[in-house]
């Protein structure tokens, strides 16, 4: 199954991503190539043909030359520019950060970024030199999507081996205490004492076994929003139920329904929520509390049914009974 | 929900951790135990374990940070908003639906515009923050626990995952109608 | 020995933090659900009931109100509120860096952290709504210390990682050094050199072992303060050492008086503590030098000398011997 | 001290290693060893060495971390005092006896403040950084030398390092009381 969902996530990334990128040249979002007038105010000059300045840009051109109402407001951009005797030449133009779309996006894929290159040509300076019509031509942009499609996985792929290395410390620090308790005999006391509550949930598991401790821990750090803890918790469950697992590198009846309780979210204080209601002014941050239980009562309920409703038309199902039942 | 409540349960989640560990060591002090060799022994598996989930880590990041990217989700919407308009659910909110699921810092991004724009006490800044408290990055949590016991056949994990994702969505949505909206 | 010291240190901590937590708790530390009245100039106004304003604290209300003089000038804080029509809300404190102690703290441990939140009644508006009185009530702050103190675990733990992590550069590299050195049988030739030297403090290592000059390098390595240097030539000796263990996971006598020696801490010119006085003004920051050198001295010669006289009351002393022996 | 002196040690700090660095090679060479293998050889050691530190170094890290968050230091100090007064002990250097062979970090942190608020040519100010200057951080170099090579019991080693620093500090507080102080 997962199989499929990745499949479908990565043809589904590039596909729309070709869409949009062919949609952009069908309809030439970007202007590629087509000439955009600016005035110049002159700030600075050098002899050498390089000068500074501020390109006025009119939002009726601008919309009109972008197709598009994005622009409300004349805006003035500096601009650096180096031209020859001709008056041709090259130019640089800083953005700024609340530049209209399709500049922003250009300004991100330019060779440097945030600002957007070309070339300036037909410079004529009036006025005694401080000031100066000219054209600019951008440096074409293509493909947009694709290239933002490919340095997501890179950055997402990096991301996910740094999430992996920050949790060796906690991991570390966990499967420690966690092993102290073992040894005192303090997993096998919780479990025994579970054994009522958990015979129904995970009826492979003897009662006795530190991974009903080590799921209980699990699903209490989840419920306290301790997340520090909750995760290498889960990952010592997964793991003691791994050593009851006949069939290494096949998911147990006992491991998804633990996923299932663990992925239905059950927080008595949705913390993280609660702190972006009242960040942006709540008259009233908790009023949450309330229904995100009952959301994720529902999750869970219909996340537990569903596994042991679906276990029983599982095609490795039978195989890891009998092969319990063996032993 | 009562005041009281729920300063117990935040006092109960602040002392929580130095507590389990008071009660561990403790024990362990009864039972005559080397504490600080045992902890060491457990913790050498540490690393291990977090250096197993990389590559599935990965594998699952690879492909939602493409899906992120690619705006794919807004076709989802464009595609998916007239079906669960029958139901009833806000366009604005399916957003966070799909993305949950998928990528914990994508759907916390959408819940801060989300309120930014509709504002936090306004009936979709509630549904769109409980759908957010009320569920957990299925497909992250899939990844990184199946990855530390290099379990590679999910067998029906994921659709019980999904059928759970989905539950709670539709639950969020229909008590927030019930308490907040016009049912 | 280390065990007890680690559940000390662990147990004393836990017990003193929940002292202090108590102490807060009883004599109410935080003002937790206490009334704090202000008065706020408005700022900014928008229809929904929201406004923003500069809260005036008083610093005789303040120190009256926490029972404390902490607060020698009048503040002026920023402050956002969202109130109903009979003038009931939320705020949101945004509390200066330099802001007086419990509410730094509070503030530390707010939900929105360096901002104080909670509800707020009673407003009235006065003087055409450029000014309002109100009451504030503060979101509770408990168990500061538990807090700190699982923070701190939590940090620590991950600096371990870090450290660790950051050692396999260095690491790589001394003993990649170290084992051309030990192929070229330059360590054989050094250890030769300094026999008459070593035999007395490591009677149990071979005359020729590379296990000397490994020792030899870190302790110079420490005395010229290169700890880029002494951490992996340290590491890279206690390896040959153990390469003389008969009981793996049992420290040798060798090991002890090594690490004695070790951590005797003797540095020719300590350039830290030297630094430190420098940027403190000091008149002659290098007049430590002297006594730094007869403080580790000591402390070098009682290590030393104590890990002679205990080894021979140690329980698994005779053990390591005999089996050495026998070899 | 001489200035002489002083100077001709900074030197051979810095060429300390570029030295040894020139030695190992040119003996390797005239010895015929293949330096760049047997480097690489060596080197493949170190990523396991420092991997096998780690939880021994969680392990002492976190019980030093939560005694320094929790200010068990002050009631130590409070309790210690009266008994350190008898030998001519300032309170103020006690923490700093105290914390040195648990943190680095925190014992830094102890003299920058002790240099403020005493001045660094005060009695104090000389005494703390003698201290500072003449110990190591004995605990943690237990955590990492023994972790190295996976050392559980420690035998007499905790004994040694605590007469080691007992020792280092009380000849620190002896000497500056001669030099600096009115013994």
């Amino acid at each position: 199954m997962l199989n499929y969902i990745w499949t479908f996530l990565v043809l589904v990334s590039l596909v729309v991503a070709i869409g949009y990128d062919l949609y952009d040249e069908v309809f030439d979002t970007y202007r590629n190539g087509k000439e955009f007038s600016v005035t110049i105010s002159l700030t600075d000059q050098s002899s050498s043909g390089r000068f500074r300045g501020i390109a006025h840009v009119t939002a009726e051109y601008y919309n009109a030359h972008y197709g598009k109402n994005v622009l409300a407001h004349n805006m003035d951009i500096p601009i650096q520019c180096t031209v020859d005797s001709v008056g041709n030449g090259t130019f640089q133009l800083f953005l700024p950060e609340q530049a209209p779309q399709p500049w922003l996006t250009m300004a991100k894929y330019s060779p440097v970024k945030g600002s957007l290159l070309g070339v300036i040509s037909r410079v004529r300076f009036v006025g005694t030199h401080r000031e100066a019509h000219a054209v600019l031509c951008f440096e074409p942009t293509h493909f947009v999507k694709m290239r933002s499609v490919t340095q997501a996985a890179i950055d997402f792929v990096v991301t996910a081996v740094e999430i992996a290395l920050g949790l060796i410390g906690v991991m570390a620090l966990w499967l420690g205490l966690m092993k102290i308790a073992e040894v005192a005999g303090l997993l096998t006391f919780i479990a025994k004492i579970l054994k009522p509550l958990t015979r129904k949930l995970f009826p492979d598991i003897p009662s006795d076994h530190p991974a009903i401790a080590a799921i209980l821990m699990n699903t209490a750090a989840n419920m306290l929003g301790l997340s520090n803890a909750a995760t290498p918790l889960g990952l010592k469950a997964m793991e003691e139920l791994n050593k009851l697992n006949p069939q290494q590198g096949i998911a147990t009846n006992a491991m998804i329904t633990f996923l299932a309780i663990n992925t239905g979210g059950l927080v008595l204080i949705p913390a993280t929520a609660i702190a972006v209601r009242a960040a942006a002014g709540s008259s009233n941050p908790g009023i949450i509390i309330g229904t995100s239980i009952i959301g994720a009562l529902c999750a869970t309920i219909a996340g537990v049914t569903a596994s042991k409703v679906l276990q029983r038309f599982s095609r490795y199902n039978n195989e890891i009974t009998n092969n319990e039942k063996e032993k | 929900m009562d005041v009281v409540v729920k300063n117990s349960i935040t006092i109960l989640s602040i002392i929580a951790i130095p507590l389990v560990i008071a009660l561990f060591i403790l024990w362990a002090l009864v039972k005559r135990v080397h504490v600080y060799e045992v902890f060491v022994e457990g913790a050498k598996e540490g690393f291990t374990t977090a250096v197993r989930i990389i590559p599935y880590l990965v594998a699952m990041l690879f492909a939602i940070g493409m899906f992120r990217a690619s705006g794919a989700m807004d076709i989802f919407v464009m595609v998916l908003s007239p079906l669960t308009n029958l139901i009833g659910m806000p366009a604005e909110a399916l957003p966070m639906v799909l993305m949950r699921p998928l990528s914990g810092s994508a759907s916390l991004g959408l819940m801060s515009e989300i309120m930014k724009t509709h504002g936090p006490d306004s009936f979709i800044g509630v549904l769109v923050s409980t759908m957010y408290g009320s569920s957990e990055t299925t497909f992250y949590v899939l990844a990184v626990y199946f990855g530390a016991v290099n379990i590679r056949k999910t067998r029906h994990a994921v659709p019980v995952g999904i059928i759970a994702d989905v539950c709670g969505m539709l639950g969020a949505l229909i008590i927030c109608k019930v308490l907040f909206g016009i049912l």
